[in-house]
Protein backbone atom coordinates (compact mmCIF):
# COMPACT_ATOMS: atom_id res chain seq x y z
CA UNK A 1 0.00 0.00 0.00
CA UNK A 2 1.62 3.23 -1.27
CA UNK A 3 1.40 6.49 1.61
CA UNK A 4 1.63 9.69 0.61
CA UNK A 5 1.79 13.10 2.61
CA UNK A 6 1.23 16.50 1.82
CA UNK A 7 2.14 20.37 3.22
CA UNK A 8 3.40 20.34 6.71
CA UNK A 9 2.25 16.60 7.18
CA UNK A 10 5.02 15.60 4.33
CA UNK A 11 7.40 18.06 5.94
CA UNK A 12 6.94 16.30 9.71
CA UNK A 13 7.18 13.00 8.01
CA UNK A 14 9.94 14.11 5.85
CA UNK A 15 8.55 11.84 2.62
CA UNK A 16 6.77 12.57 0.06
CA UNK A 17 5.36 8.89 -0.13
CA UNK A 18 5.95 5.64 0.61
CA UNK A 19 5.19 2.16 0.58
CA UNK A 20 4.04 0.18 3.33
CA UNK A 21 2.90 -3.30 4.35
CA UNK A 22 0.24 -3.01 7.11
CA UNK A 23 -0.14 -5.90 9.64
CA UNK A 24 -3.29 -7.58 10.14
CA UNK A 25 -5.66 -5.57 12.52
CA UNK A 26 -4.82 -2.53 10.93
CA UNK A 27 -8.26 -1.97 9.35
CA UNK A 28 -9.20 1.08 9.37
CA UNK A 29 -7.88 4.82 8.79
CA UNK A 30 -7.73 5.28 12.53
CA UNK A 31 -5.90 2.11 12.52
CA UNK A 32 -3.43 3.36 10.31
CA UNK A 33 -2.61 6.74 12.12
CA UNK A 34 -1.96 4.65 15.05
CA UNK A 35 0.15 1.73 13.71
CA UNK A 36 2.28 4.79 11.83
CA UNK A 37 2.61 6.71 15.44
CA UNK A 38 4.05 4.13 16.52
CA UNK A 39 7.05 3.97 13.84
CA UNK A 40 8.86 7.16 14.89
CA UNK A 41 9.01 10.30 16.27
CA UNK A 42 8.68 12.09 13.02
CA UNK A 43 4.95 9.94 12.04
CA UNK A 44 4.69 11.24 16.21
CA UNK A 45 4.36 14.94 15.39
CA UNK A 46 2.70 14.42 12.09
CA UNK A 47 -0.26 13.43 13.83
CA UNK A 48 0.31 14.63 17.33
CA UNK A 49 -3.80 16.29 16.34
CA UNK A 50 -5.27 13.06 15.18
CA UNK A 51 -8.48 16.03 14.65
CA UNK A 52 -6.69 17.85 12.63
CA UNK A 53 -4.99 15.47 9.97
CA UNK A 54 -7.26 14.47 6.89
CA UNK A 55 -6.99 11.02 4.62
CA UNK A 56 -7.73 10.32 1.29
CA UNK A 57 -8.32 6.27 0.30
CA UNK A 58 -7.62 5.94 -3.66
CA UNK A 59 -8.09 10.10 -4.34
CA UNK A 60 -11.47 10.31 -2.57
CA UNK A 61 -11.72 11.82 1.38
CA UNK A 62 -12.18 9.57 4.04
CA UNK A 63 -13.07 9.65 7.75
CA UNK A 64 -11.44 7.84 10.29
CA UNK A 65 -13.47 4.80 10.22
CA UNK A 66 -12.96 4.20 6.85
CA UNK A 67 -11.89 0.90 6.21
CA UNK A 68 -8.51 0.45 3.91
CA UNK A 69 -8.73 -2.48 2.49
CA UNK A 70 -8.08 -2.65 -0.55
CA UNK A 71 -7.06 0.41 -0.94
CA UNK A 72 -3.72 1.58 -3.50
CA UNK A 73 -3.04 4.85 -2.37
CA UNK A 74 -3.87 6.62 1.16
CA UNK A 75 -3.21 10.18 1.49
CA UNK A 76 -2.84 12.53 4.53
CA UNK A 77 -2.72 15.87 4.44
CA UNK A 78 -3.70 19.11 6.57
CA UNK A 79 -7.28 20.87 6.02
CA UNK A 80 -7.21 22.29 2.43
CA UNK A 81 -6.53 25.85 2.07
CA UNK A 82 -7.32 26.00 -2.30
CA UNK A 83 -9.56 28.60 -4.22
CA UNK B 1 -23.05 20.30 -20.48
CA UNK B 2 -19.85 21.99 -21.64
CA UNK B 3 -17.91 21.11 -18.67
CA UNK B 4 -14.26 21.36 -18.01
CA UNK B 5 -11.55 21.07 -15.47
CA UNK B 6 -8.01 21.77 -15.54
CA UNK B 7 -5.02 21.60 -12.97
CA UNK B 8 -1.96 23.79 -14.07
CA UNK B 9 1.05 25.92 -13.13
CA UNK B 10 0.20 28.40 -16.09
CA UNK B 11 -1.65 31.95 -15.83
CA UNK B 12 -5.15 30.96 -17.44
CA UNK B 13 -6.88 32.95 -19.87
CA UNK B 14 -10.61 34.00 -18.46
CA UNK B 15 -11.44 35.63 -21.70
CA UNK B 16 -10.84 32.93 -23.49
CA UNK B 17 -12.16 30.17 -21.03
CA UNK B 18 -15.42 32.31 -21.41
CA UNK B 19 -15.66 32.22 -25.20
CA UNK B 20 -15.14 28.89 -25.37
CA UNK B 21 -18.15 28.57 -22.83
CA UNK B 22 -20.68 30.80 -24.12
CA UNK B 23 -19.16 31.17 -28.13
CA UNK B 24 -21.69 29.85 -30.80
CA UNK B 25 -24.38 29.66 -28.31
CA UNK B 26 -27.99 31.60 -27.73
CA UNK B 27 -29.43 29.64 -25.05
CA UNK B 28 -26.98 30.89 -22.25
CA UNK B 29 -28.24 34.44 -20.27
CA UNK B 30 -26.03 34.80 -17.58
CA UNK B 31 -22.24 33.70 -16.90
CA UNK B 32 -20.95 34.61 -13.97
CA UNK B 33 -17.33 34.38 -13.32
CA UNK B 34 -15.51 34.18 -10.09
CA UNK B 35 -11.46 34.94 -10.12
CA UNK B 36 -9.37 34.39 -7.13
CA UNK B 37 -6.15 36.62 -6.61
CA UNK B 38 -3.44 36.36 -4.63
CA UNK B 39 -3.04 39.58 -2.37
CA UNK B 40 0.11 40.74 -0.88
CA UNK B 41 -1.20 40.93 2.92
CA UNK B 42 -0.35 44.47 3.11
CA UNK B 43 3.02 44.21 1.39
CA UNK B 44 4.40 41.26 3.46
CA UNK B 45 3.91 38.49 1.12
CA UNK B 46 6.40 38.27 -1.59
CA UNK B 47 4.37 34.86 -3.36
CA UNK B 48 2.03 32.42 -2.57
CA UNK B 49 3.28 28.63 -2.74
CA UNK B 50 0.45 26.30 -3.79
CA UNK B 51 0.94 22.63 -3.16
CA UNK B 52 -1.73 19.99 -4.67
CA UNK B 53 -2.16 16.39 -4.81
CA UNK B 54 -2.06 15.58 -8.27
CA UNK B 55 -5.02 13.16 -9.75
CA UNK B 56 -7.50 13.66 -6.37
CA UNK B 57 -7.38 17.60 -7.30
CA UNK B 58 -8.50 16.50 -10.57
CA UNK B 59 -10.83 13.83 -9.40
CA UNK B 60 -12.45 16.27 -6.17
CA UNK B 61 -13.28 18.71 -8.17
CA UNK B 62 -14.64 16.66 -10.59
CA UNK B 63 -17.16 15.29 -7.91
CA UNK B 64 -18.05 18.94 -6.74
CA UNK B 65 -18.70 20.09 -10.12
CA UNK B 66 -21.36 17.08 -10.74
CA UNK B 67 -23.06 17.68 -7.43
CA UNK B 68 -23.43 21.49 -8.96
CA UNK B 69 -24.93 20.28 -12.29
CA UNK B 70 -27.19 18.14 -10.18
CA UNK B 71 -28.91 21.58 -7.99
CA UNK B 72 -28.83 23.61 -10.56
CA UNK B 73 -29.59 24.04 -14.31
CA UNK B 74 -26.49 25.06 -15.58
CA UNK B 75 -25.38 25.19 -19.53
CA UNK B 76 -21.42 25.11 -18.76
CA UNK B 77 -19.03 25.20 -16.20
CA UNK B 78 -15.48 26.02 -16.34
CA UNK B 79 -13.10 25.19 -13.22
CA UNK B 80 -8.98 26.53 -13.48
CA UNK B 81 -7.10 25.86 -10.56
CA UNK B 82 -3.51 27.13 -10.57
CA UNK B 83 -0.49 25.24 -8.71
CA UNK B 84 3.11 26.46 -8.13
CA UNK B 85 4.55 29.62 -7.45
CA UNK B 86 2.35 32.57 -7.57
CA UNK B 87 2.65 36.03 -7.35
CA UNK B 88 0.43 38.85 -5.58
CA UNK B 89 -2.07 40.37 -8.09
CA UNK B 90 -1.57 36.74 -10.25
CA UNK B 91 -5.12 34.86 -10.54
CA UNK B 92 -5.01 31.72 -8.24
CA UNK B 93 -8.30 30.00 -9.17
CA UNK B 94 -11.45 30.46 -12.06
CA UNK B 95 -14.71 29.42 -11.93
CA UNK B 96 -17.65 30.37 -14.87
CA UNK B 97 -21.02 29.26 -14.29
CA UNK B 98 -23.45 29.61 -16.85
CA UNK B 99 -27.54 29.49 -17.24
CA UNK B 100 -29.96 30.56 -18.95
CA UNK B 101 -30.95 32.68 -15.48
CA UNK B 102 -28.76 34.39 -13.11
CA UNK B 103 -29.45 33.01 -9.93
CA UNK B 104 -28.21 29.64 -10.78
CA UNK B 105 -25.06 30.45 -12.19
CA UNK B 106 -24.39 33.20 -8.96
CA UNK B 107 -25.64 29.98 -7.08
CA UNK B 108 -23.58 27.78 -8.64
CA UNK B 109 -20.38 29.80 -8.74
CA UNK B 110 -20.51 30.20 -4.63
CA UNK B 111 -21.13 27.13 -3.92
CA UNK B 112 -18.19 25.74 -6.25
CA UNK B 113 -15.76 27.86 -4.31
CA UNK B 114 -16.74 27.15 -1.25
CA UNK B 115 -16.68 23.60 -1.71
CA UNK B 116 -13.26 24.33 -3.71
CA UNK B 117 -11.88 26.19 -0.63
CA UNK B 118 -12.85 23.21 1.77
CA UNK B 119 -12.67 20.30 0.08
CA UNK B 120 -9.98 20.57 -3.45
CA UNK B 121 -6.10 19.16 -2.22
CA UNK B 122 -4.50 22.47 -2.41
CA UNK B 123 -2.67 24.20 0.52
CA UNK B 124 -1.33 27.10 0.14
CA UNK B 125 2.22 28.47 2.05
CA UNK B 126 3.55 31.87 2.51
CA UNK B 127 7.25 33.07 0.97
CA UNK B 128 7.59 36.67 2.99
CA UNK B 129 9.12 39.93 1.30
CA UNK B 130 11.64 39.26 3.54
CA UNK B 131 12.93 36.29 1.77
CA UNK B 132 11.71 33.50 4.72
CA UNK B 133 9.45 30.71 3.89
CA UNK B 134 6.03 31.83 6.23
CA UNK B 135 3.72 29.75 7.82
CA UNK B 136 1.03 26.89 5.56
CA UNK B 137 -2.14 29.62 5.71
CA UNK B 138 -4.26 27.86 7.97
CA UNK B 139 -7.93 26.19 7.11
CA UNK B 140 -10.85 29.08 8.02
CA UNK B 141 -13.92 28.26 10.02
CA UNK B 142 -15.44 30.40 8.04
CA UNK B 143 -14.77 28.71 5.21
CA UNK B 144 -16.38 25.63 6.77
CA UNK B 145 -19.77 27.35 7.79
CA UNK B 146 -19.73 28.98 4.36
CA UNK B 147 -19.37 25.09 3.01
CA UNK B 148 -22.05 23.96 5.35
CA UNK B 149 -24.81 26.27 4.24
CA UNK B 150 -25.23 24.40 1.20
CA UNK B 151 -26.35 21.22 2.96
CA UNK B 152 -24.97 17.52 2.15
CA UNK B 153 -21.78 17.82 1.27
CA UNK B 154 -20.51 15.97 -2.08
CA UNK B 155 -19.43 12.32 -1.40
CA UNK C 1 -12.53 53.56 -4.57
CA UNK C 2 -12.06 52.15 -8.39
CA UNK C 3 -16.06 52.52 -9.41
CA UNK C 4 -17.05 53.13 -13.35
CA UNK C 5 -20.44 53.08 -14.56
CA UNK C 6 -20.96 53.54 -18.26
CA UNK C 7 -24.55 53.16 -20.35
CA UNK C 8 -22.90 52.56 -24.24
CA UNK C 9 -24.71 51.22 -27.32
CA UNK C 10 -21.48 49.53 -28.08
CA UNK C 11 -20.01 45.88 -26.90
CA UNK C 12 -17.86 45.55 -23.84
CA UNK C 13 -14.95 43.89 -23.60
CA UNK C 14 -14.51 42.42 -19.95
CA UNK C 15 -11.08 41.50 -19.92
CA UNK C 16 -10.17 45.03 -20.37
CA UNK C 17 -12.79 46.00 -17.81
CA UNK C 18 -11.17 43.83 -15.81
CA UNK C 19 -7.58 44.59 -16.09
CA UNK C 20 -8.61 48.31 -15.31
CA UNK C 21 -10.27 47.39 -12.26
CA UNK C 22 -7.14 44.86 -11.46
CA UNK C 23 -4.01 46.06 -13.15
CA UNK C 24 -1.14 47.16 -10.66
CA UNK C 25 -3.00 46.15 -7.20
CA UNK C 26 -2.74 43.56 -5.01
CA UNK C 27 -5.13 44.19 -2.58
CA UNK C 28 -7.92 42.40 -4.50
CA UNK C 29 -8.53 38.34 -3.63
CA UNK C 30 -11.60 38.07 -5.61
CA UNK C 31 -13.48 39.35 -8.62
CA UNK C 32 -17.23 38.15 -9.58
CA UNK C 33 -17.95 39.53 -12.99
CA UNK C 34 -21.64 38.54 -14.03
CA UNK C 35 -22.74 39.01 -17.63
CA UNK C 36 -25.81 38.95 -19.38
CA UNK C 37 -26.44 37.68 -22.18
CA UNK C 38 -28.96 38.23 -24.85
CA UNK C 39 -30.95 34.59 -25.33
CA UNK C 40 -32.52 33.95 -28.79
CA UNK C 41 -35.75 31.56 -26.69
CA UNK C 42 -35.52 28.85 -28.58
CA UNK C 43 -34.89 30.18 -31.65
CA UNK C 44 -38.06 32.72 -31.78
CA UNK C 45 -35.88 35.90 -31.50
CA UNK C 46 -34.38 37.51 -33.84
CA UNK C 47 -32.78 40.70 -31.75
CA UNK C 48 -33.58 42.12 -28.66
CA UNK C 49 -34.42 46.08 -28.59
CA UNK C 50 -33.02 47.73 -25.48
CA UNK C 51 -34.74 51.23 -24.53
CA UNK C 52 -33.39 53.29 -21.61
CA UNK C 53 -33.64 56.73 -19.90
CA UNK C 54 -30.78 58.67 -20.79
CA UNK C 55 -29.41 60.68 -17.71
CA UNK C 56 -31.69 58.56 -15.54
CA UNK C 57 -29.97 55.57 -16.24
CA UNK C 58 -26.53 56.40 -15.40
CA UNK C 59 -27.73 58.58 -12.03
CA UNK C 60 -30.09 55.21 -10.89
CA UNK C 61 -26.91 53.28 -11.62
CA UNK C 62 -24.51 55.29 -9.54
CA UNK C 63 -27.09 55.15 -6.66
CA UNK C 64 -27.49 51.67 -7.08
CA UNK C 65 -23.28 51.38 -6.99
CA UNK C 66 -23.91 53.75 -3.84
CA UNK C 67 -25.62 51.81 -1.81
CA UNK C 68 -23.27 48.62 -2.59
CA UNK C 69 -20.42 50.47 -1.45
CA UNK C 70 -21.81 50.96 1.90
CA UNK C 71 -23.35 47.58 1.70
CA UNK C 72 -19.65 45.71 0.90
CA UNK C 73 -16.32 46.49 1.94
CA UNK C 74 -15.39 46.74 -2.17
CA UNK C 75 -11.94 47.40 -3.70
CA UNK C 76 -13.80 48.34 -6.96
CA UNK C 77 -16.80 48.13 -9.09
CA UNK C 78 -17.56 48.53 -12.88
CA UNK C 79 -21.49 48.29 -14.20
CA UNK C 80 -21.66 48.23 -17.98
CA UNK C 81 -24.86 48.59 -19.72
CA UNK C 82 -25.87 47.93 -23.22
CA UNK C 83 -28.93 49.72 -25.05
CA UNK C 84 -30.01 49.78 -28.37
CA UNK C 85 -30.38 46.13 -30.82
CA UNK C 86 -28.76 43.29 -29.76
CA UNK C 87 -28.73 40.28 -31.30
CA UNK C 88 -28.99 36.84 -29.47
CA UNK C 89 -25.89 35.59 -28.02
CA UNK C 90 -24.33 39.02 -27.89
CA UNK C 91 -23.41 40.55 -24.17
CA UNK C 92 -26.24 43.20 -22.57
CA UNK C 93 -25.20 43.93 -19.47
CA UNK C 94 -21.49 43.25 -16.63
CA UNK C 95 -21.40 43.61 -13.31
CA UNK C 96 -17.84 43.69 -11.93
CA UNK C 97 -17.42 43.52 -7.76
CA UNK C 98 -13.93 43.04 -6.74
CA UNK C 99 -13.30 42.54 -2.97
CA UNK C 100 -10.73 41.67 -0.67
CA UNK C 101 -12.65 38.39 0.06
CA UNK C 102 -15.55 36.65 -2.14
CA UNK C 103 -18.37 36.55 0.02
CA UNK C 104 -18.66 40.62 -0.48
CA UNK C 105 -18.20 40.41 -4.22
CA UNK C 106 -20.22 37.95 -4.76
CA UNK C 107 -23.22 39.15 -3.04
CA UNK C 108 -22.67 42.92 -4.07
CA UNK C 109 -22.68 41.18 -7.56
CA UNK C 110 -25.55 39.69 -7.12
CA UNK C 111 -27.44 42.56 -4.87
CA UNK C 112 -26.16 45.14 -7.94
CA UNK C 113 -27.93 42.65 -10.85
CA UNK C 114 -30.90 42.66 -8.77
CA UNK C 115 -31.31 46.58 -8.56
CA UNK C 116 -30.57 46.65 -12.09
CA UNK C 117 -33.13 44.40 -12.89
CA UNK C 118 -35.97 45.97 -11.22
CA UNK C 119 -34.34 50.01 -10.46
CA UNK C 120 -32.50 50.85 -13.71
CA UNK C 121 -35.06 52.56 -16.30
CA UNK C 122 -34.42 50.00 -19.23
CA UNK C 123 -36.67 48.20 -21.38
CA UNK C 124 -36.37 45.24 -23.40
CA UNK C 125 -38.49 44.87 -26.59
CA UNK C 126 -38.64 41.58 -28.20
CA UNK C 127 -37.79 41.31 -32.45
CA UNK C 128 -38.82 38.17 -33.92
CA UNK C 129 -37.64 35.81 -36.18
CA UNK C 130 -40.95 36.38 -38.41
CA UNK C 131 -39.95 39.94 -39.05
CA UNK C 132 -42.58 40.78 -36.63
CA UNK C 133 -42.11 43.10 -33.76
CA UNK C 134 -43.00 41.47 -31.04
CA UNK C 135 -44.11 42.40 -27.22
CA UNK C 136 -42.19 44.75 -24.50
CA UNK C 137 -40.88 42.17 -22.20
CA UNK C 138 -42.94 41.91 -18.97
CA UNK C 139 -41.37 42.68 -15.75
CA UNK C 140 -41.43 39.35 -13.62
CA UNK C 141 -42.18 39.01 -9.96
CA UNK C 142 -39.24 37.11 -9.23
CA UNK C 143 -37.14 39.71 -10.09
CA UNK C 144 -39.26 41.91 -7.48
CA UNK C 145 -38.86 39.22 -4.96
CA UNK C 146 -34.71 38.32 -5.27
CA UNK C 147 -34.58 42.53 -4.63
CA UNK C 148 -36.47 42.35 -1.44
CA UNK C 149 -34.28 40.55 -0.22
CA UNK C 150 -32.01 43.06 0.68
CA UNK C 151 -34.34 44.93 2.55
CA UNK C 152 -34.64 48.70 2.51
CA UNK C 153 -34.30 50.28 -1.20
CA UNK C 154 -31.80 52.59 -2.43
CA UNK C 155 -33.34 56.06 -2.02
CA UNK D 1 -42.59 71.23 -17.00
CA UNK D 2 -41.17 68.32 -19.51
CA UNK D 3 -43.11 65.21 -19.35
CA UNK D 4 -40.69 62.07 -20.79
CA UNK D 5 -42.83 58.48 -21.87
CA UNK D 6 -40.74 55.15 -22.52
CA UNK D 7 -41.67 52.21 -23.71
CA UNK D 8 -45.18 51.40 -24.17
CA UNK D 9 -46.47 54.44 -22.09
CA UNK D 10 -44.50 56.49 -24.74
CA UNK D 11 -46.45 54.15 -27.66
CA UNK D 12 -49.80 54.68 -26.00
CA UNK D 13 -49.11 58.53 -25.39
CA UNK D 14 -47.98 58.57 -28.94
CA UNK D 15 -45.06 61.08 -28.44
CA UNK D 16 -41.90 60.85 -26.46
CA UNK D 17 -41.93 63.92 -24.81
CA UNK D 18 -43.82 67.41 -24.38
CA UNK D 19 -43.67 70.42 -22.62
CA UNK D 20 -46.93 71.03 -20.22
CA UNK D 21 -48.40 73.90 -17.74
CA UNK D 22 -50.21 72.30 -15.03
CA UNK D 23 -52.91 74.10 -13.95
CA UNK D 24 -52.74 75.11 -9.89
CA UNK D 25 -53.95 72.27 -7.66
CA UNK D 26 -52.03 69.54 -9.43
CA UNK D 27 -49.79 69.09 -6.62
CA UNK D 28 -48.59 64.98 -6.85
CA UNK D 29 -47.60 62.79 -9.58
CA UNK D 30 -51.16 61.36 -9.20
CA UNK D 31 -52.60 64.42 -9.16
CA UNK D 32 -50.62 64.74 -12.84
CA UNK D 33 -51.69 61.57 -13.98
CA UNK D 34 -55.63 62.11 -13.34
CA UNK D 35 -54.84 65.84 -15.43
CA UNK D 36 -53.10 64.04 -18.06
CA UNK D 37 -56.60 61.37 -18.27
CA UNK D 38 -58.33 64.33 -19.05
CA UNK D 39 -56.75 65.65 -21.67
CA UNK D 40 -57.57 62.66 -23.95
CA UNK D 41 -57.72 59.23 -25.07
CA UNK D 42 -53.83 58.44 -25.37
CA UNK D 43 -53.69 59.56 -22.17
CA UNK D 44 -56.47 57.19 -20.81
CA UNK D 45 -55.76 54.47 -22.44
CA UNK D 46 -51.45 54.53 -21.54
CA UNK D 47 -53.20 55.40 -17.76
CA UNK D 48 -55.65 52.87 -17.89
CA UNK D 49 -53.83 50.49 -14.90
CA UNK D 50 -52.43 53.76 -12.93
CA UNK D 51 -50.70 50.85 -10.41
CA UNK D 52 -48.73 49.78 -13.28
CA UNK D 53 -47.21 53.02 -14.76
CA UNK D 54 -44.04 54.03 -12.54
CA UNK D 55 -42.96 57.76 -12.85
CA UNK D 56 -39.31 59.40 -12.02
CA UNK D 57 -39.22 63.48 -10.92
CA UNK D 58 -35.84 64.29 -12.52
CA UNK D 59 -34.06 61.22 -12.85
CA UNK D 60 -35.31 59.77 -9.32
CA UNK D 61 -38.04 56.94 -9.02
CA UNK D 62 -41.64 58.67 -7.72
CA UNK D 63 -44.11 57.73 -6.01
CA UNK D 64 -47.91 58.47 -6.67
CA UNK D 65 -48.23 61.05 -3.51
CA UNK D 66 -44.82 62.50 -4.29
CA UNK D 67 -44.90 66.05 -4.91
CA UNK D 68 -44.07 67.70 -8.69
CA UNK D 69 -43.54 71.27 -7.75
CA UNK D 70 -40.51 72.56 -8.71
CA UNK D 71 -39.70 69.42 -10.92
CA UNK D 72 -38.50 70.25 -14.43
CA UNK D 73 -39.16 67.00 -16.03
CA UNK D 74 -41.38 64.25 -14.73
CA UNK D 75 -40.97 60.65 -16.50
CA UNK D 76 -43.29 57.85 -16.93
CA UNK D 77 -42.65 54.17 -17.63
CA UNK D 78 -43.99 50.82 -17.63
CA UNK D 79 -41.75 48.39 -14.72
CA UNK D 80 -38.51 48.29 -15.44
CA UNK D 81 -36.37 45.04 -17.66
CA UNK D 82 -33.18 45.82 -17.96
CA UNK D 83 -30.10 43.89 -16.79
Amino acid sequence: MKLVYFAWVRERVGKTDEQVEVPDGVLTVADLVRWLKGRGEEYEHAFENEGIVRAAIDHVHAKPEARITGAREIAFFPPMTGG
Amino acid sequence: MAFTIRIQAEPFDTAAETASLTGGRADIGAVVAFTGLCRDEGGRLAALELEHYPGMAEAEIGRIAAQAETRWPLLGLTIVHRFGRILPGDEIVLVLAASAHRQAAFEAAAFLMDYLKTHAPFWKREHLKDGTVGAWVEAKEADDRATERWGHAPA
